[in-house]
């Protein structure tokens, strides 16, 4: 094994590494797609994942994707694919068509769910999801289930109450969830400064009798190794962890955002250095497991995985209005 | 058996923790105390402290944690220690609970019940005295249950912890000790969206919930004896979302139709009520519609004085129906 | 000269910290960024860091330090980013700001302006088009006022910084750009607690706030151009409390009621307004109180197809006015 | 100065110690009045200080009562005594009448509030004055005032998502503000354990980037100390602090609740050898400060002082009803 090489000493094939390229790939790839589709006015919003998919990636391949729970939030596109969803389930919520399979057109994109795949639906009020994480962890111990359970957030997010008290109830009852926040050190427009007075995210985890950890969050592969660390720990009954990945947001906040607001050339280029994607084709290339071959056959798959998803979720249907006043509650002969 | 009301609701937990081993309750002070009216009493004894959770002093890790159980599958019954503390939970309430269904287009749902006491009358002054439900009234995905007697306490707490949605369970403290009945041995609910006649009459309608409920009938009894008014009452028993039918046919019944509440007025589930009827039935009123409610102020004193300036008891009832019989 | 209704927002912040050194804006993005909706444009750059302060992500803290400040003696005015936010600040704003008067005899007050953006149209979802008001519209203690064109969004929001109590402020995200008016040069208010007439007619009256205001007037342009129907328009203004004498003296003048609102129907603010016709000029009413609203599901969809046919627009004012006036 | 004397050492004299130790005793003994007022019938409600008078009274007159603000929470009776509430104002609201200065016989008894006095109104829900304490510390740096707040609360309510927000406010803007936790390990029937998941609440400052202490809560002086220094500190524009003082609840949770629920004999006798004011009561004798005059003089004192006020307050008049209206927003003609 070669010293560069630092898959295999995590326990990676060179085929998992070449999955985890893909799906980090495939997520930036359909990003900027929809940009595309913004820009060009065919859908009305994009909240982005790029420069975050190495720290997603890393997270959920560390993950049981037939057993565990995941509650991501909006900008987990990456963690959302691996578990699952297709570039054409993603396409129909970005143009807001019926036959999305997280809300049917109901909700922006990027407030995933899926039962069958057990990604639990998300809201845009933020932070709201991590005590429903620790809910499904509950119900793992009241139920003696295998399972995991897996939140993400943002830096910013993590001063919302609900994470205090979430996370609190977590370390009491030593459940087992992983708290994933992904520091791209911007809330919006505010950086990290004069948003979180610790010194880390991480060493919030002490407030909680948890174990903390910092990572490299464009590097996918320290992800994965400190979320798998996690995933033992909480299966063996050792509790949950607070996970922070330091990681880059490349765009702007969102398509309505303008970050020459509050951003300078300098700060945009020294996240434009940091792009996770192409740090780690580097490592792959250096490792001798991207080829040329393999990276142009990628890249083509995905490309024409994307176009064929556009097409489709451009035509498909959206919700019939008469529908609008579905599932309010359950139906009344039981659902 | 006779019970009282807080021992129907402690029953109808414990039946329903017998009947599904999903169904579980947490909250503070509810496991070894056995919840600070008691409401849980001999629960954490019979269950144990896995499925009578002690938790931390936190109302919205309650709410929430007991919503992500929800979507998971169990059926947690979530207690606030008072109504007036739900507040720190409207966000987990209302942003979630009351969407899940309707966001995830029916993938997802989410069958938690939260109890919460509320009511006054009991010197708990500003903030152990409220009526919060005008607040969660206006929020579709929840439903809003307030049981007036043992019956129906026993009975709408048994169709919230299964019901396939969030309910509010809203329970009059001051009723826990107060109201009496004999409950029937075997197992029944009283569905949930659906108000009750109490009491039938011909002069007068009144519409009312809780414990109002409970005053209305003690005066409706003295003013037949009395004064020879009919007095007839509509329990609403759902206050969210309601149930239009049985209020227009109470309505057109007598025509004349006095609507009670023990919140403040501006604002409050009366309102509503108000305009189902003003909607509806407007050419069958003899009289405008009135409405006997507590004073436009942020909540019930502490001062004996000025809790019974507050609250709408018998003889402000009493005196309501009669002005509105000779209008 | 022409203003937009949110350039008069940020007016009126911007000529009320000139005014008074004691206004002070905290908020998620204000600063630097000026808003995400750029409501608060210029004035970081003006005013400094210390007087708008981007806070932490945290809503809860942004109402509550801000109710601490305004104990103290200054004027803060907190920005929720969206109304749809305002929900994990609910406990501080309905257990502190509006109680902190009553419950201390006078002797503390908290004069709080909280603004935030309402109301949908603009393809923002569940969480981005709420209209959120009827949650806090039964909270004494409160007051809520709604603008609904430039020249009373800025006299309002002058109001509400100038106002001893705490306000809530909602302002309606799609009439930011779409209203524009030609604005007083002079310092000016508009009274909090007092409605407006903004049409004058005989046919039927039309009670409403918001954007809603603006799109009534254009149907009833329509209405009075193509089939002389003469519509009368109340402008609510202050949602709570309500201004019960204006309300009752426009239903009076025509006899014939149309309530709209954005909001979802069960429980809205115009259940209020139904309410308070129903009790004091029912005999004056030629028709049944009518409400013109959204439909009652969690919150307005993104789907263009599900928002259009959520939304009132001027196509069904339209058709409920005339409706009313065939009546 | 003898070994044994502490007091001299942080620059309190015998008389400030006497005063202390008064404070705490009368604090403790209308408290003791008013359990006997209740079981007697008299007044409705009481929710006590007992056994968390030494921590009160240590960090109250480690403050300025000429110029700080002070938000302190239902059991702090020992507080605003210092702060400059008369015994027969606490019991005017102990008796709910129109005298009453924090309420008007509108709130329960010790929901204390005083402008004049810079006490902050509270409400029932915990936690909530927190935020305010950080909203008049944010004041003080904006007007460049020399005044620092101090607030304090339960173990329990530091789990509320309002302590987290709150805290990471003053944290960032290093703001003038002391939280202080009375931390007696019990909130209601929920001890610690199932309450709190970090080692201690003092840690919980480093999530905040605050100096964190603990102290032990049963001895007036370490309090004293440790709040003296957080007062310099905050004076000196090093921001905020968090301390946490180990205290001892002596009495049932109010005096509506039966701690034999949940609280066995042995920790009530624990509890009991805790007491702050018997080992306050002996050091003072130790360093022959308190002598049995003295002790007699305060206790007599004291004694009277406690029979007037109640026999006041109990005839004083109850609010009249008509005043229900008043003072919901400012009267029409400005106040
Ligand atoms: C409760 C709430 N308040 C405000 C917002 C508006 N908002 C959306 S994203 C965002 C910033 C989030 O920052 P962070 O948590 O760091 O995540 P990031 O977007 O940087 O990944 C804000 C303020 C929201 N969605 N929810
Ligand atoms: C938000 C809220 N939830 C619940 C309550 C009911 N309650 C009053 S005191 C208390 C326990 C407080 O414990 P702790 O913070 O440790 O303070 P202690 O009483 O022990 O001094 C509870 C649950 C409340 N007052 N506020
Ligand atoms: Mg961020
Ligand atoms: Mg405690």
């Amino acid at each position: 094994m070669s010293e560069l090489n630092r898959h295999e000493k995590l326990g990676l094939t060179d085929e998992d590494v070449i999955n985890m390229y893909k799906t980090m790939k495939l997520a930036r790839k359909i990003d900027e797609r929809m940009w595309l589709l913004n820009r060009a006015g065919k859908i009305p919003f994009v909240v982005s994942c790029q420069g975050q998919e190495g720290a997603q990636i890393g997270a959920a391949f560390a993950l049981n994707r037939e057993k565990d729970y995941i509650a991501p939030y909006y900008r987990d596109l990456g963690v959302v694919l691996h578990f699952g969803m297709t570039t054409q389930e993603i396409m129909l919520s970005a143009f807001a068509k019926a036959e999305d399979p997280s809300s049917g057109g109901r909700q922006m994109p990027s407030h995933f769910g899926s039962k069958e795949r057990r990604i639990i639906t998300g809201s845009s009020p933020v932070t709201t999801q991590v005590p429903h994480a620790v809910g499904f962890a509950l119900s793992a111990k009241m139920k003696g289930k295998d399972f995991v359970t897996f939140t993400s957030l943002g830096d910013g997010s993590t001063n919302q109450g609900d994470f205090h008290e979430a996370l609190n109830f977590a370390g009491v009852h030593q459940l087992p969830v992983i708290t994933f926040v992904e520091n791209n050190e911007l809330a919006i427009s505010v950086p990290i400064e004069e948003q979180i007075a610790s010194e880390t995210i991480a060493v919030r985890a002490e407030s909680y009798g948890m174990e903390g950890v910092r990572v490299d969050g464009n590097d996918p592969l320290a992800c994965y190794e400190a979320v798998k660390e996690a995933h033992n720990r909480a299966l063996n009954g050792e509790g949950p962890s607070l996970i922070e990945a330091v990681t880059t947001r490349l765009m702007a906040h969102s398509s309505d955002d303008n970050e020459k607001q509050y951003r300078t050339e300098e700060e945009l280029k020294h996240a434009k250095e940091n792009d996770c994607l192409l740090l780690f084709e580097s490592y792959l290339k250096e490792v001798s497991v991207l080829t040329d071959e393999i990276y142009d056959e990628i890249d083509s798959q995905i490309k024409t995985d994307i176009n064929e998803a556009t097409e489709y979720a451009e035509k498909a249907p959206y919700p019939d209005p008469s529908t609008i006043h579905d599932y309010v509650y359950a139906a009344e002969e039981g659902e | 058996m006779q019970k009282t009301y807080i021992q129907a609701i402690r029953d109808a937990m414990y039946e329903e923790m017998q009947r599904d081993e999903n169904v579980f309750v947490l909250g503070e002070d509810v496991g070894r105390k056995g919840g600070v009216f008691r409401a849980t009493e001999g629960l954490y004894d019979e269950f144990g402290k896995e499925r009578v959770i002690d938790t931390p002093l936190a109302e919205s890790a309650i709410a929430g944690v007991g919503i992500g159980a929800a979507m998971y599958g169990l059926r947690p019954i979530a207690e606030m220690q008072f109504a007036d503390f739900i507040l720190p939970a409207v966000n987990q309430i209302v942003s979630e609970a009351a969407k899940i269904r309707y966001r995830s287009n029916n993938d997802w749902h989410c069958p938690i019940t939260i109890r919460a006491p509320f009511g006054g009358g009991i010197a708990g002054a500003l903030y152990h005295s409220q009526s919060i439900e005008a607040l969660f009234a206006s929020q579709p995905g929840l439903k809003i249950v307030i049981p007036s007697d043992p019956y129906d306490a026993k009975g709408l707490l048994k169709a919230a912890i299964r019901d396939e949605d969030p309910v509010l369970y809203f329970e009059h403290k001051r009723a826990y000790r107060l109201l009496k009945a004999d409950l029937p041995e075997e197992d029944y609910i009283v569905p949930i969206g659906k108000a009750g006649v109490k009491r039938e009459g011909e002069d007068v309608t009144v519409i009312t919930y809780g414990l109002c409920v409970h005053f209305a009938k003690q005066a409706a009894e003295k003013l037949a004896d009395q004064e020879g008014i009919s007095t007839h009452i509509l329990d609403l028993r759902t206050i969210y979302p309601l149930d239009k039918d049985s209020i227009i046919e109470a309505a057109k019944k007598t025509g004349k139709v006095l609507l009670i509440t023990e919140d403040n007025k501006e604002g409050s589930v009366m309102s509503e009520v108000s305009a189902i009827i003003a909607e509806h039935c407007l050419f069958d009123l003899d009289a405008p519609i009135q409405r006997l409610a507590g004073p436009d102020v942020p909540a019930m004193p502490y001062a004996p004085t000025l809790e019974k300036e507050f609250i709408v008891d018998e003889a402000k009832i009493k005196q309501a129906i009669q002005d509105l019989a000779e209008f």
